[in-house]
């Protein structure tokens, strides 16, 4: 049965573990969760780029990227900032309580067509989210693609969401991580600058390559200038989209740009789709 | 199944058995504005031309529905109860064509169970227009006085009775079930009602050439024509929820006590939270880039996705725009941009 | 009804007058009927006049302000604005034909217990008078 | 007595100026007897404006509907007046926004146009129903004189004023830069006999009215858009947390949010009837306004948008301010 | 962080206070299935300590960061539990009281109707609790000085006790010298010390104190900031005369042109001074001062040749070229020591004051019968050739006060004992003199007012009870037409002299120090206390005290208690050197801020303010809070169309829950 018949029908899920990943106002909190249901779980199946609804009963759902990679096991993962009403109740939520998930929804990143490609990630602050799927995805079959390269910057050091996974990777040596902030912090002993000069500094080369890119629209514009200058082709960089979105597939408008459904037809888009799309990067 | 002849004389039977076996809605005045509404057999029918203020899409795509309901701290989910069978008595082509436009959008890839739900519970007798309104123009896009599209049965006034043609296998079932009360239309009937059809046609004083701009709409993403046709507009949406091809809805939770329920209602592109995120940014920030998305979706986006225009010429938005924000003129100005 | 209807009535009350007498009538041992909840402000006028709108919708049957006297109020003016908002507040919901009765407002100082015991006793009158609030109350309409 | 030329005129001086970004006045509609505003950025576009009693519409909504986008780094934001064309009730419009700091003095420039009434639209279309052509309409004296596409027609003001304007006290301009023509006399005295009518009617009479109206509104909340003393950025109609009003649309929602809504007017309504024309289902917003404007005005002698230096009515008091309801 | 709620509810059984009329079992049970709620306890006495252990014990061992206590008032026991959740390592403001004693138990007779309604109680605090922010009390610096505004007796003394507790005072007079009305007084009653010996020390000690800096021919301009940090701006005007340079010999007066032909004020317009003038012989500081608006040089720019006082002042301290300065400086304590007016009798036609010359006030006789006033202390009445001295005085009392038709329904509290003062030295002066009290009541409430009044009598001043109700003139002699009440017989009494006692009422230019201040007024337009009994020296302005006649009328020694008592009100905030501030105080969204100003206006306290912000480049205009005025009314709140200013602890989104829980449950 994992045609659910009824698409605006969330599953329930039970929060596993949570823990924070930056702190402050607009804090990002992970949560780890699995369904409840045993079949839900076995209909289930995200690729990296994916979302889904996530929300609560007597509050309301917002859509998130699901921030982990198939390949790490049978659950999800949320990293969630912490905005608004909804995103708010969440994160009081501890491990054990219920919440409701429905999706997953969108496209994905191609990973299978990325195979033998060398794969850029450039993240910015919470738009590190979508772009850990590709990261966690790599890792695990390292064997099938060229390299990955990782560049994720943020305003402060306590801004960098999975920053102990980084500091982790970047002591390996099959992978280049590059983390950076925008001013120079005591203790703090990777790069110092913004995320698009720090592209710039890594220099990555286009052969061969794909470059994604998520973060805020600004730090965006700036990415996607940077590639051009490197040289990569428009069908060559990827980014997601997030736009406000009620339903998830399709129904309730709003999430358009052009005649595009960030929902159906994204949230992931080559750059090659997007660039004549207006409102794309609105 | 032929045409039959409904004699004036016997519209309250027809109703009444209509009411009997099923839910019938019919355009009914609440306060000075008519709108379709729930009936029960003792209703005295009134079939007027005179288009209702909300249209008939509130019946099949009600302003609030229910998703489910749940108990606050509970985690069981219950559906609300299924769709009763409706009849849908008096709608006018124009209405009847653009359920049949959302349909597409409501099937798309997913399913939409509530919309689609109510749509095949639901059979739609049209009643062909006579009297088009000053700001008709369905002959512009594709539909007419007298068109059939999303209609079961369409009726269509003689003077002292109605021609009744059933259009699908669900209309021929609810003639059928009226039975006896039909009497048989004779060719003259046929024939004067084709003439009222295509006197009504003729009279549809407004139009606009629509070919061409779906093509032309793209190019003119960054025009001044969007500042220019905006200028006026108060961003207050009646355009849209009057619209019957408007089809964006909201989704809330509502708590009652301990009880609470998912909803969806209506929404509209002309208001600003619409597109709002949470962090404050808004990518159609003002009532230029909402007026752009508005047209850009009926006239480009809705044909690229499903190849039909997602307006059918009730002349709605015209009417009740309360600064005289006028899609005709609109369009006539993509026409003339360069 | 065979059982006599049991009204349900929301009051706000300013922490330094009218809460403070209702403690009184309390330490005072004035019994008053049992029909009336009070949520707890600072200054009556910290009242929102859309929490009325709102205690009617969820489901009160009647609703009741109170403050200290005018030229009483602990921070000097705040009562004077809330009169002015509940004066036209009132004017609104009778004109929409909320019963009258329904909506009250009174002046009760941290010395009336007596009069707050009065208050109640006559404001929870009013609201049985009137029966249960049904014009616009919530309930789970079209759910 | 209305000098089009001479609107026209001040009009093509005004937007000239180099201190004034644009100007609204009102313009023929695409279709029978519908005005539009015009906004007008030069002084060729001046052609195009009117003033007859088709002019309903309240330009004041405007100067605080303009969103304020981002201006780029570097750039200021264009400062420049906005000149608009005001009626006697826009005027007040005009003075309240002032009062209410929704705009500044020296950002508008203000074109006074006495005027002796407007029409009801819905009035005026049944009784000459499916024009479709622009029609002509003019004052004259206790006249309205239609150029409709089959004659010239002349219909007593009485019969296809709108109300609001029946009994008006504030024809001309309260403040103006400029005004066009002379000052005409007011029309009525302001009476409130259809307000004193309702408060006759015991309460299940009233509600069973309000209960009707309330129940058909749609919650588009045009109401709200085209008032220009609703200018809020966040009203507390929209907003989700909290949450005053539900979104879904039912006599309860809809109810408080009728309630709501009037009473945030509460001594700020000038009683422009903007709300009530544009309800698509004829909600009569007005006579909830004029209700709370009557106890405004006969209770505590304040009417809104006469002076614009005086404290709003929502935000003042008087010590002796009436208290008969109190316990 | 935002965690999950964890609540704890705590049911006190308070004895059988509590437990009698509630089933306290069963509200502990209804409780334990709101949502959040953690521990649910009941207990016999929560305040008691062990109750209060518990409570801290569940915090630290059950992770409770909420806490509900049902049980009495908030007002008994709020900070009694806010101070145990401190304790316990919580932000003592996770805390909500549920009355369920005061406005429960003991309120009903029906142990079930009191039960259920016990359950509605504690659902709407633990609705709110849920809600319930953590809030921080913050302290502010005290500036260590003080302003005094106005140096009449009050100012002076309150000058001195700051000053002598090593504090810096500012003290800023209007008029060119120190001493306030009490400079004008003859010698003062009851005691009859001669007015000028016992004040003429203080104000000298005020000019000369080291902690002192006297501003005289001053006045404060601006005043902004707020209790601790109060901004200053004063405007020294020009007085054109040097005053390092003056040596106060007063040629210069002797020479001036206008030399004995403007009314001297000093002297209730009854002697003359020149246009370079001192107020008066014993005016500190002792310098001249040019009145600006008679001088001919200033009003006309010419003085014949050249002005006569440049030419005769050796010193050269006349200088016609000074400017007003502006001083600026901080403080951290206001006193509003401003005083009053006396009560202006041309407002009573019936007495004839402004027709005639025998008609005088009260404070007018002070200076004929004062050694240092225009006649030399002689009473004499009249100009030049015709001035006699009169025999037949009548006094009239209560002009002016409890006079409902003045408008001053109160009474001014000296003019009793001051018309018996002067009536006796009428007496002293003129022997054979015949003197009359007309009254309506004789208030001798003080020390020793009694004796002195009982003492006035036995001297012969005759006391007729009655309220005069016309003055006119027959022949040279006036008639006080009146009726005694106490015999019922109408009298048309022909005197020489009619005194008017004259009542106290606010400054004329009272607005001036309102509208620095945002001070209120009482009904009778003194200035309003914060409390009537309990703060009679407080304003409802946080650091702003009030001393003297500026908030009623009153005498002298009343005056320097008031004086005395603001004095030690100021000090109390300058030596402790911090002032705590409240947390449950309003804030503005910024973001959805109309900046209509709305809450600006209401505000009681002018703790709100509209300032400029750049939203992306956008100068708007919204409001702000000054934490430090905000005294947490919520009245802003109220009044906020959009709800963008919101109160801490009393937000919408904290009061609509509890609305909710209040309204569903039946
Ligand atoms: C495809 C996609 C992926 C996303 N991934 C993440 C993620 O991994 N982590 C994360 O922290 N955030 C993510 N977001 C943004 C997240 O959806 C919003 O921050 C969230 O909806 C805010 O909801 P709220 O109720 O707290 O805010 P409120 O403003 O109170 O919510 C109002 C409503 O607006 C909608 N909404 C508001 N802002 C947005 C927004 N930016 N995007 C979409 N809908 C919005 C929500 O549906 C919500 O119901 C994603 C959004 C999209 C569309
Ligand atoms: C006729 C008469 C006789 C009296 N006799 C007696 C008596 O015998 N015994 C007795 O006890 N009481 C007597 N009183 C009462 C006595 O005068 C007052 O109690 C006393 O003067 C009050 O002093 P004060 O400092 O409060 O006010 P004031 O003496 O009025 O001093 C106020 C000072 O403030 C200054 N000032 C005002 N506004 C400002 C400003 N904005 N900025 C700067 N400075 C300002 C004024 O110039 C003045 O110097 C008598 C009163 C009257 C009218
Ligand atoms: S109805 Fe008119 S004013 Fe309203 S949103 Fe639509 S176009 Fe704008
Ligand atoms: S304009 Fe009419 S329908 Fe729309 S929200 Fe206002 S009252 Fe309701
Ligand atoms: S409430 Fe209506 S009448 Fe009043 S000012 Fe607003 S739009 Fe005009
Ligand atoms: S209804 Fe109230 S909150 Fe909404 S825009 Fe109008 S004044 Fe502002
Ligand atoms: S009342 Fe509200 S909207 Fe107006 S200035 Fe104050 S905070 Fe802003
Ligand atoms: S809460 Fe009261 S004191 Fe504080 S800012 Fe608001 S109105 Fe002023």
């Amino acid at each position: 049965m994992c045609d659910n018949a009824n698409p605006y029908v969330p599953y329930m899920a039970t929060i596993e573990d949570t823990w924070y990943e930056t702190l402050g106002d607009r804090c990002v909190k992970t949560f780890k969760v699995t369904l409840d249901d045993a079949a839900a779980r076995d209909c289930w199946s995200h690729k990296p780029g994916q979302c889904a609804m996530v929300g609560l009963l007597g509050v309301g759902e917002s859509m998130f990227c699901i921030s982990c990679s198939p390949t790490e096991g049978d659950f999800l993962r949320f990293s969630i900032m912490r905005a608004g009403k909804n995103t708010q109740a969440l994160h009081e939520q501890e491990i054990g309580d219920k919440i409701t998930v429905r999706g997953p929804y969108g496209n994905n990143f191609p990973m299978d067509d990325w195979k033998g490609k060398h794969i850029i990630t450039i993240g910015g602050g919470i738009g590190q989210a979508p772009l850990r799927p590709i990261v966690e995805y790599v890792k695990a079959n390292l064997d099938q693609y060229a390299g990955l390269t990782m560049i994720y910057g943020a305003r402060t050091s306590g801004d960098l969401c999975f920053k102990g996974e980084f500091e982790d990777m970047s002591k390996r040596d099959d992978l280049s991580c590059h983390m950076t902030i925008d001013l120079e912090e005591e203790g703090w002993n990777y790069n110092v600058g913004f995320v698009p000069t720090m592209l710039m500094d890594v220099n990555p080369s286009p052969e061969n390559a794909i470059a994604i890119t998520c973060g805020p629209p600004i730090m965006i514009r700036f990415v996607l200038e940077n590639l051009k200058k490197l040289n990569f082709a428009d069908e060559q960089i990827y980014t997601t989209l997030e736009n406000r979105m009620k339903c998830g597939f399709g129904k309730c408008g709003r999430c358009n740009v052009g005649s595009l459904y960030v929902c159906k037809d994204g949230p992931v888009f080559s750059y090659a789709t997007l660039k004549d799309v207006p409102e794309a990067f609105a | 199944m032929d045409s039959m002849k409904l004699s004036k004389d016997k519209l309250n039977s027809f109703v009444a058995i209509l009411a009997e076996q099923k839910q019938l809605y019919m355009p009914q005045a609440e306060g000075e504005t008519l709108k379709y509404s729930p009936v029960n057999a003792k209703v005295q029918p009134d079939l007027v031309f005179s288009n209702t203020a909300v249209p008939a899409k509130s019946v099949v795509f009600p302003q609030v529905e229910t998703l489910f309901r749940y108990e606050v701290e509970k985690t069981d989910i219950k559906m609300p109860a299924g769709e009763e069978e409706r009849v849908l008595l008096g709608v006018r082509p124009c209405d009847a064509r653009a359920m049949s436009i959302v349909d597409n959008l409501f099937s798309w890839d997913v399913d939409d169970p509530y919309y689609l739900g109510k749509r095949e519970k639901t059979i739609v007798v049209g009643l062909a227009c006579q009297k088009p309104g000053v700001n008709c123009f369905c002959s512009s896009v594709g539909g007419g006085p007298a068109s059939t599209e999303g209609l079961d049965v369409l009726l269509t006034d003689l003077g002292e009775s109605f021609l009744v043609k059933p259009l699908t296998e669900k209309g021929e079932k609810l003639c059928q079930a009226a039975g006896e009360i039909f009497e048989e239309a004779s060719s003259d009937d046929l024939n004067s009602a084709e003439k009222l059809h295509q006197e009504a046609a003729a009279l549809i004083s407004r139009s606009i050439e629509t070919g061409g701009i779906p093509e032309k709409l793209p190019g003119l993403w960054e025009s001044g024509i969007w500042k220019e046709v905006s200028n006026a507009c108060l961003g207050c949406g009646i355009c849209t929820f009057l619209c019957p091809t408007c089809h964006c809805f909201d989704i809330q939770d509502e708590i009652e006590g301990f009880e609470g329920r998912r909803c969806r209602m209506w929404d509209s592109c002309m208001f600003g939270e619409y597109t709002l995120h949470t962090s404050g940014h808004n990518p159609r920030p003002t009532r230029r880039e909402r007026t752009r998305n508005r047209i850009n979706h009926k006239y480009n986006y809705f044909v690229q996705k499903f190849d039909v225009i997602a307006c059918v010429g009730c002349g709605r938005c015209i009417s009740s725009c309360p600064v005289n924000i006028d899609i005709i003129e609109i369009l006539q100005q993509v026409k003339e941009a360069q | 009804m065979s059982e006599q209807f049991q009204p349900n009535v929301v009051a706000f009350l300013c922490n330094w007058c009218s809460y403070a007498g209702a403690d009184l009538a309390g330490t005072s041992r004035i019994k008053y009927p049992h029909n009336l909840n009070v949520i707890r402000v600072m200054c009556s006028g910290r009242v929102n006049p859309l929490f009325v709108i709102n205690a009617f919708q969820q489901g009160a049957d009647g609703v009741l302000i109170s403050g200290c006297h005018p030229g009483d109020c602990h921070y000097m003016e705040g009562n004077f604005y809330a009169r002015r908002r509940f004066s036209l507040m009132n004017e609104l919901l009778e004109y929409v034909g909320v019963e009258p009765g329904r909506f009250n407002m009174s002046w009760v100082s941290a010395s009336e217990g007596a009069k707050w015991k009065d208050v109640v006793a006559g404001v929870v009158e009013k609201a049985k008078e009137a029966g249960p609030f049904d014009q616009f109350r919530r309930n789970k309409i079209n759910w | 007595m209305v000098d089009l030329e001479k609107m026209r005129t001040i009009a093509k001086e005004t937007v000239s100026r180099d201190d004034v970004r644009y100007l609204i006045g009102w313009r023929q509609g695409t279709y029978g007897f519908r005005v539009s505003p015009h906004f007008m950025k030069g002084p060729e576009e001046a052609e195009k404006l009117i003033f007859s009693p088709l002019c309903s519409n309240n330009l004041a909504t405007y100067l605080t509907l303009t969103e304020k986008l981002p201006v780029p780094r570097g750039e200021q934001p264009d400062s420049r007046k906005i000149a608009v064309m005001v009626k006697g009730c826009d005027s007040r419009a005009v003075v309240q926004q002032l009062i209410e700091k929704g705009i500044e003095r020296e950002r508008v420039f203000v074109i006074g146009c006495p005027c002796e009434g407007v029409l009801d639209l819905k009035k005026v279309e049944e009784k000459f129903p499916g024009i479709l052509s622009p029609v002509e309409v003019e004052w004259s004296g206790d006249k309205i004189i239609f150029t409709l596409p089959d004659g010239v027609k002349e219909v007593p003001k009485g019969e296809v004023l709108a109300k609001k304007c029946l009994s008006c006290r504030y024809p001309n301009p309260v403040m103006s830069d400029i005004t066009l023509w002379d000052e005409v006399k007011s029309l009525g005295d302001g009476n409130y006999e259809d307000v004193k009518e309702m408060e006759e009617k015991n309460p299940q009479e009233k509600w069973s009215f309000w209960k009707d109206k309330f129940s058909s509104c749609i919650r588009c909340y045009s109401c709200r858009n085209v008032c220009p003393m609703c200018y809020c950025e966040d009203c507390v109609l929209d907003r989700l947390n909290p949450q005053w009003i539900n979104r879904s649309a039912n006599i309860s929602e809809n109810s408080a949010f009728q309630l709501a809504r009037a009473f945030h007017l509460a001594g700020r309504c000038i009683e422009c009837g903007e709300c009530e024309r544009v309800c698509p289902v004829d909600i009569p917003l007005m006579a909830l306004n004029r209700k709370l404007a009557k106890e405004v005005r006969e209770q505590y002698e304040f009417e809104p948008g006469l002076d614009p230096e005086s404290k709003p009515f929502q935000s003042s008091y008087r010590p002796n301010d009436k208290e008969d309801f109190i316990l | 962080m935002n965690n999950k709620p964890k609540i704890g509810v705590y049911v006190c059984h308070c004895g059988v206070n509590i437990s009698k009329m509630v089933d306290v079992d069963a509200v502990t049970e209804f409780a334990s299935h709101l949502p959040n709620v953690k521990v649910v306890r009941n207990y016999s006495y929560m305040c008691s300590d062990p109750g209060q252990l518990l409570m801290r014990e569940d915090i630290k061992n059950e992770g409770l960061n909420r806490v509900v206590v049902a049980s009495c008032s908030p007002r008994m026991h709020e900070m009694t539990f806010r101070k145990t959740l401190a304790a316990a390592g919580l932000n003592p403001y996770f805390l909500e009281m549920a009355n369920i004693r005061e406005q429960c138990s003991w309120v009903h007779e029906d142990r079930e109707d009191a039960t259920g309604k016990a359950k509605k109680i504690v659902s709407s605090a633990v609705a709110k609790v849920r809600l319930l922010e953590a809030l921080y009390e913050s302290e502010v610096n005290v500036e260590p000085a003080t302003l005094i505004i106005g140096a009449g007796i009050a100012g002076i003394q309150a000058a001195l006790d700051i000053a002598n507790a090593g504090f810096k005072v500012y003290l800023v007079e209007k008029s060119p010298s120190v001493g306030g009305k009490m400079s004008q007084l003859d010698k003062t009653f009851p005691t009859l010390d001669c007015s000028a010996c016992i004040l003429t020390p203080k104000m000298v000690d005020v000019a000369a104190h080291p902690n002192i800096e006297l501003m005289t021919y001053s006045k404060v301009e601006e005043i902004t900031g707020y209790v601790g940090n109060f901004q200053v701006k004063v405007r020294k005007k020009a007085r054109y005369v040097d005053m390092d340079k003056c040596t106060s010999c007063g040629v210069c007066a002797e020479e001036c042109r206008l030399a004995g032909r403007i009314p001297s004020e000093f002297n209730e317009n009854m002697g003359k001074r020149s246009a370079i003038y001192l107020p008066f012989p014993q005016a500190v500081p002792a310098k001249y001062t040019i009145d600006p608006e008679r001088c001919l040089f200033l009003t006309r720019g010419k003085c014949g040749k050249s002005p006569k006082c440049v030419d005769a002042c050796l010193a050269g301290a006349v200088n016609f070229e000074q400017q007003d300065e502006i001083a600026e400086f901080k403080v951290g304590t206001v006193i509003v020591a401003t005083g009053y007016d006396v009560f202006d009798a041309a407002k009573k036609p019936e007495y004839g004051y402004a027709e005639y010359e025998n008609v005088i006030t009260g404070l007018e006789l002070e200076r004929l019968v004062s050694a240092s006033g225009p006649t030399g202390g002689d009473i004499l009445i009249g100009k030049g050739e015709n001035a006699f001295v009169p025999k037949e005085i009548a006094f009239i009392k209560c002009v002016g006060s409890r006079d409902k038709s003045v408008g001053n329904e109160y009474c001014s509290r000296v003019c009793c004992m001051y018309t018996a003062k002067l009536a006796h030295l009428v007496g002293e002066k003129i022997p054979d003199a015949n003197v009359r009290v007309y009254y309506m009541d004789v208030r001798a409430f003080g020390k020793g007012f009694e004796e002195f009044y009982d003492r006035v009598r036995r001297e012969g001043v005759r006391y007729i009870r009655g309220n005069p109700s016309e003055i006119f003139k027959r022949g040279d002699k006036l008639v006080v037409k009146v009726e005694d009440t106490l015999t019922a017989t109408p009298l048309e009494d022909e005197v020489d002299l009619v005194v008017l006692a004259v009542g106290l009422e606010p400054r004329k230019d009272v607005r001036e120090v309102i509208d620095l201040l945002r001070l209120s007024q009482s009904s009778d337009k003194f200035f309003l206390e914060a409390h009537p009994k309990l703060a009679p020296v407080d304003t409802a302005t946080d650091g702003v005290f009030l001393a003297g006649c500026a908030q009623g009328p009153k005498d002298i020694p009343d005056t320097v208690a008031q004086a005395k008592g603001a004095a030690s009100s100021a000090l109390v905030l300058l030596s402790s050197g911090k002032v705590k501030i409240g947390a449950q105080i309003s804030f503005v969204n910024e973001a959805t801020c109309r900046g209509c100003g709305y809450c600006v206006d209401i505000c009681p306290y002018g703790a709100i303010e509209l300032v400029e912000i750049n939203r992306m480049g956008n100068i708007l205009s919204v409001a702000r809070v000054n934490d430090a005025l905000c005294k947490g009314c919520g009245a802003c709140a109220a009044g906020c169309l959009s709800g963008s200013v919101q109160q801490r602890s009393f937000m919408d989104r904290q009061i609509l829950p509890q609305i909710a829980v209040l309204g569903v449950m039946r």
